[in-house]
């Protein structure tokens, strides 16, 4: 079965501009990897062609890019999860500076994250055993948990595509993540950072953030909790 | 950095090149009405100040509103008035109580009953001529 | 280049009166509609306004959706203009352009209803 | 070429990497290298869980865990690395705990626990010697543990403000006479050679995975680490012994944890049996996995496998009779990527798999400290440290049990942390030798200026394909004697291989040909111990010799590089609480 790649092209040592190159490809199936097409043409056709890509099955969050319009990581798209009668498109994430060809500079998007100061803060000294912390409590953690940082869903947000300074879902998620972990004391700290013009109260509710999300996050869900406690700490 | 990264294109091309979902359509047009609205409040309160011209002036004015024309476009206001308002509440669910957990569904609420409320008025507000149509039918 | 910016407390107390004055507003304009518009053909002679004007009930209606329209209307108008990155310059500018209006277009309306 | 001076450099931002950099006392300067950014190290790809005797769900005892380890190893194992271990492990864990890390609980809010292949207790605790049964032992977060704990470190470093250099790709390993003086790294954003000089060195670089054509690592697993030590003249240990871990989803190899079988999903061939039954009639299903690979190929060799649309086999892997709320809460991640990747419903059908290279039990030898050693009398490497994957300490022997990897990182990387904190405290800088850069300069520029014909995915390919073949879950000496040969000719071949790409930005087809380089460097030593060991131990089974020989061969292996045919030396086991045993499940 012949599939047809149109991708986004540039390599700042030569290109003024960003132009779109096809390729033809071979695949078994519709359940082929879209990063198993891009590897093919790397490895086949055009070893320029530049993207990132490490554990291949959606786990470490290196090869999240722009497929046919939307956000998406390269090795959890399957063939049959887009038209691929047509040429597929393929495009690094929007809004955020691109190096070469299909990588971007997520160096923005890790002060993001770091901003929300991404670690357990708790002073008072540990016990001998583990600190004690329900099963529900503990679930309620698990889903923000499962970001792989692959910048999906920031750069899908259009309020970050309008203003760079919006912290983004993926940082509220992670903010989301230790303020709601009984465990951590350090929630007001926090807390400071997204109650801002620049953090929570930007997100609209736009979902594309979710839409977005490999790991199937409701990001959203996240961000209204974090809301609604910046809002009763208020009053 | 040693390198040129290239930076983004403008805000504007990518919402229109980056594919729409439910979500992101829904927030488009909740923010066109909401300015439409706020931009009518404005006419609306302007236009009301005939009133303390007296009479004369209030009833020329309405005149104007109350062709045809201005009927169905008082119609046509309604529809970003149910729109804005039904998707408000929504936001409202979605962001303060567990709204996020069933967006989808919120959202197929919305529509279908700004469709029911939008057709409802327009019956409403055109009752006269409907029942006119009827008659000469007859 | 990221940079954090705005401080503490910055959002909630507005994010949380659009709510609630969404959801007055989602009353007011339904019922203003009904009222006033669902039957074109009666009530907007200036006779009929002014009699709805004198009752109390409905002075006090319209008092409040203009002010709570107005302050819902124009602080969302400001919510997205904030959304785009602009020269502090600017976006001082809109900020005192929405608020002048605003207070402006109030005065109007106010001195509108309370002429009866 | 820019110049750095770090007292400690590390290698690998995986968990190994990453809990040595948290020991590093304030006011040393310390750097982390990584190719990839740090949370996108294959750490974050494990998911069944952690080893350790907590006994938060049933009565457990380090020494359980110390035996089992043992016996899993096939005697191979260190024994007094083995102690440490598994002695170490209840405080390593509740330390993560304390770190933060999300952990799934138990009723009264401890750490939960789930039973995983050749974890075993006494069924009689008063009695040592009565029937060994499954027991919970592996301390996990969903199917997530390598996940949130690699998180977890990361999230600490940041905390400690530990400084890394992300995406900066490792070349070779600086020797200033006897001792380590540092690393060559090229910065993938710009291709600038850099030069990192420290006092103190740690590779903490990860398996060699991608060595197999079928395989559960990720694309970066590409054996970096063995490479320097191999060329540096340092001896690599125990390479013959590969992990195959039986439950790859078929063609993709992507893992399907043995935590699908802790919650009890069972193997069934094409006849529907259960036939872990006959292999290992105690612990069936979860017997520890080079038999349970073993079984597996036996089956599909004896005719009783599935053959898929394209002649390769598999066997089905069952989960469809769990309750809904197990496979939800405790396997959403495996049973999406079944879902995702081969289309089948785990909640209804099989799941089809096949074993899948996993786990490298051999590597760089170390003390109990993560001192790199240079012979079998353990002389160790001044300023050189090793831990995690790369690493040989050696705890899993000749077959690791699930659970003890994530263990074996954050045991021995702190560890090996405290050593360095240590050592540099009074250390010198060894001086930089002139030429630090020249061999990594020259070959950066021969590729870049080749014209050879050779294609770096071509050659790859033919590596891997026939790794897989020929020194695969069986092997025997034909097989392997023809592969000595073929990678003598992949190696002329390699230098033959031209790239695309002759730009400095993100070059990743330089990167990709470099690191072909690395895995030929690796697959060579495997091929050789694998041709040497003349008995079945462990992982390495011989078709030609099905016994174990502890007479002869309870030794580890030292390959060393040479010019022609790679020196072979023989270091023996440490042994303290138990004598070898035959290892039945
Ligand atoms: C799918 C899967 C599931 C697993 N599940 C479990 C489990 O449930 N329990 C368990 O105990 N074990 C499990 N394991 C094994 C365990 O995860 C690994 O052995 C362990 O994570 C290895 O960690 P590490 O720190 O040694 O290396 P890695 O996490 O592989 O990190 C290697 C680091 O080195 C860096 N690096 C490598 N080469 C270079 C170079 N040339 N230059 C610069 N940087 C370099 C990489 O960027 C990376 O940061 C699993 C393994 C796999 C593949
Ligand atoms: C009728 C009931 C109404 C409800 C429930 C409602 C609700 C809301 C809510 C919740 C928001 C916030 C959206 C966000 O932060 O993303 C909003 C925004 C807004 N509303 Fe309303 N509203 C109503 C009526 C009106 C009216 C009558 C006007 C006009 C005067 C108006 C003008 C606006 C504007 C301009 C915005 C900003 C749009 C944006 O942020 O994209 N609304 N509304
Ligand atoms: S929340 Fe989802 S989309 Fe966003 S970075 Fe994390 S995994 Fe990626
Ligand atoms: S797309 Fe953006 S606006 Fe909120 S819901 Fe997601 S962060
Ligand atoms: S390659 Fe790891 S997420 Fe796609």
């Amino acid at each position: 079965m012949k599939v047809t790649l149109r991708i986004q092209r540039y390599n700042p040592e030569r290109d003024s501009e960003p132009y779109y190159q096809e390729f033809i490809v071979e695949a078994g199936d519709e359940k082929e990897r879209i990063l198993d097409l891009l590897l093919q043409v790397k490895w086949k056709y055009d070893g320029t062609l530049t993207f990132r890509r490490s554990c291949a099955h959606g786990v470490c969050g290196s090869d999240g890019m722009r497929i046919n319009g939307k956000n998406r990581l390269a090795c959890s798209t399957l063939l049959r999860d887009v038209n691929y009668k047509k040429p597929i498109v393929i495009e690094p994430l929007p809004s955020i500076p691109i190096v070469k060809d299909l990588i971007v500079d997520m160096s923005d998007f890790y002060k993001k994250y770091e901003a929300v100061k991404p670690y357990l803060i708790n002073n008072s000294p540990p016990p001998e055993h583990e600190r004690y912390q329900s099963n529900e409590d503990a679930e309620k953690l698990f889903e923000s948990a499962k970001c792989i940082l692959c910048g999906c869903c920031t750069t899908s947000c259009p309020s970050s595509w309008s203003d760079e300074n919006y912290i983004g879902p993926a940082a509220l998620l992670k903010a989301y993540r230790f303020v709601f972990d009984t465990r951590d004391e350090a929630a007001d700290e926090r807390l400071d950072v997204v109650d801002t013009p620049d953090g929570a109260w930007r997100c609209h509710t736009i979902f594309n953030c979710v839409e977005a999300c490999p790991k199937e996050i409701n990001i959203t869900w996240h961000i209204s909790k974090l809301k609604k406690r910046l809002a009763e700490r208020e009053m | 950095m040693a390198y040129q990264a290239k930076p983004p294109e403008g805000w504007l091309r990518t919402n229109l090149k980056y594919t729409k979902d439910r979500g992101s359509v829904a927030w488009v047009l909740h923010r066109i009405t909401g300015l439409g609205l706020t931009a009518y409040i404005y006419v609306h309160i302007y236009a009301l100040t005939s009133l303390t011209q007296g009479p004369q002036a209030f009833d020329n004015e309405m005149k104007l509103f109350q062709t045809p024309v201005f009927h169905v476009l008082e119609w046509l206001l309604f529809s970003l008035v149910v729109y804005h308002s039904l998707n408000g509440v929504r936001i409202v669910i979605v962001d303060w109580a567990n709204g996020a957990a069933y967006h989808k569904k919120l959202l197929a609420v919305v529509y279908g009953l700004g469709v029911v409320l939008f057709i409802g008025m327009g019956i409403l507000m055109f009752r006269e001529p409907i029942a006119n149509m009827f008659a000469s039918l007859r | 280049m990221y940079k954090h910016t705005g401080s503490r407390g910055s959002g909630a107390p507005g994010w949380v009166l659009q709510r609630i004055t969404g959801i007055l507003l989602f009353v007011v304009v339904l019922t203003h509609f009904f009222v006033m518009h669902a039957n074109p053909a009666s009530g907007h002679t200036y006779a009929a306004v002014l009699a709805r004007m004198h009752d109390p009930f409905w002075k006090m209606f319209d008092l409040t959706f203009i002010t709570v329209g107005l302050w819902h209307g124009l602080n969302g108008t400001w919510g997205v203009f904030r959304d785009y990155k602009m020269k502090p310059a600017v976006s001082l500018t809109i900020y005192g352009v929405i608020i002048l209006s605003g207070i402006a277009f109030w005065v109007l309306g106010v001195n509108t209803i309370l002429s009866f | 070429m820019i110049k750095h001076q770090y007292d400690v450099v590390i290698v690998g931002a995986g968990g190994a990497g990453l809990r040595a950099a948290l020991e590093i006392p304030e006011g040393f300067s310390c750097a982390v290298l990584s190719k990839v950014f740090p949370t996108r190290s294959h750490t974050g790809a494990a998911q069944g869980g952690i080893g350790a005797s907590l006994g938060n769900e049933e009565e457990d005892s380090w020494e359980w865990h110390m035996f089992d380890t043992v016996k899993g190893s096939d005697y191979l194992g260190d024994q007094d690395a083995i102690e440490i271990m598994a002695k170490d492990a209840p405080r390593a864990i509740i330390e993560l705990e304390h770190m933060g890390m999300p952990f799934s609980r138990t009723p009264e809010g401890k750490i939960a626990q789930r039973r995983f292949g050749g974890h075993t207790r006494p069924e009689d605790p008063s009695d040592p010697d009565s029937k060994r049964v499954a027991v919970k032992r592996s301390c996990y977060s969903a199917d997530r543990t390598g996940h949130v704990m690699l998180h977890t470190l990361y999230e600490n470093c940041l905390k400690q403000k530990v400084h890394f250099f992300s995406e900066f790709f490792v070349t070779d390993m600086i020797m200033s006479g006897k001792s380590c003086a540092g690393v060559v790294a090229m910065d993938l954003a710009t291709s600038e050679v850099h030069v990192f000089h420290a006092k103190a060195v740690m590779l903490a670089t990860g398996g060699y995975g991608r060595v197999f054509r079928i395989t559960s690592n990720a694309h970066v697993g590409t054996g970096d680490g063995y490479s320097f030590i191999y060329n540096n003249g340092l001896p690599l240990q125990d390479m013959e012994f590969v992990q195959f871990h039986p439950t790859g989803l078929w063609k993709l190899g992507i893992l399907i944890s043995e935590a699908a079988r802790g919650e009890g999903g069972i193997l069934l061939n094409n006849k529907g049996e259960r036939f872990m039954e006959r292999y290992a009639p105690t612990v069936k299903d979860l017997a520890p996995r080079d038999m349970v690979s073993r079984a597996i190929i036996t089956e599909i060799r004896e005719g009783r496998g599935f053959k898929g649309s394209d002649g390769t086999s598999y066997v089905h892997l069952d989960v469809s009779h769990l309750p809904k709320e197990v496979l939800n809460d405790k396997l959403p991640e495996i049973t999406g990527f079944a879902r995702t990747y081969l289309g089948v419903e785990p909640t209804k059908e099989p799941i089809p798999v096949q074993p899948t290279a996993h786990y490298a039990m051999g590597g760089i030898p170390t003390t109990i400290d993560a001192e790199v050693t240079r012979d079998k009398k353990r002389t160790t490497v001044t300023g050189l440290y090793a831990a995690g994957e790369a690493a040989c300490v050696s705890v899993h022997g000749s077959n690791r049990l699930g659970t003890n990897s994530l263990l074996d990182l954050i045991v021995f990387g702190r560890r090996g942390g405290k050593a360095i904190a240590k050592f540099i405290k009074d250390a010198e800088f060894a001086p930089l030798p002139e030429d630090a850069a020249d061999r990594t300069i020259a070959r950066i520029d021969a590729i870049m200026n080749s014209k050879g014909k050779e294609k770096v995915g071509a050659l790859r390919t033919e590596l891997q394909e026939k790794m897989m073949d020929k020194v695969g879950v069986f092997r025997n000496e034909k097989d392997l004697t023809e592969m000595t040969t073929e990678i003598m000719s992949l190696r002329e071949r390699y230098k033959g291989v031209s790239i695309d790409d002759k730009g400095k930005i993100f070059n990743t087809d330089l990167m990709e040909a470099i690191e072909l380089g690395n895995l030929i460097d690796t697959a060579e030593p495997i091929i050789h111990g694998a041709l040497v060991r003349q008995e079945s131990r462990g992982a390495h089974s011989r078709e030609d010799f099905p016994n174990r020989d502890d007479k002869k061969w309870l030794k580890h292996t030292l390959i060393y590089k040479t010019d022609g045919k790679p020196k072979i030396d023989l270091k023996p086991v440490s042994i303290t609480r138990f004598q070898p045993k035959e290892r039945k499940y």
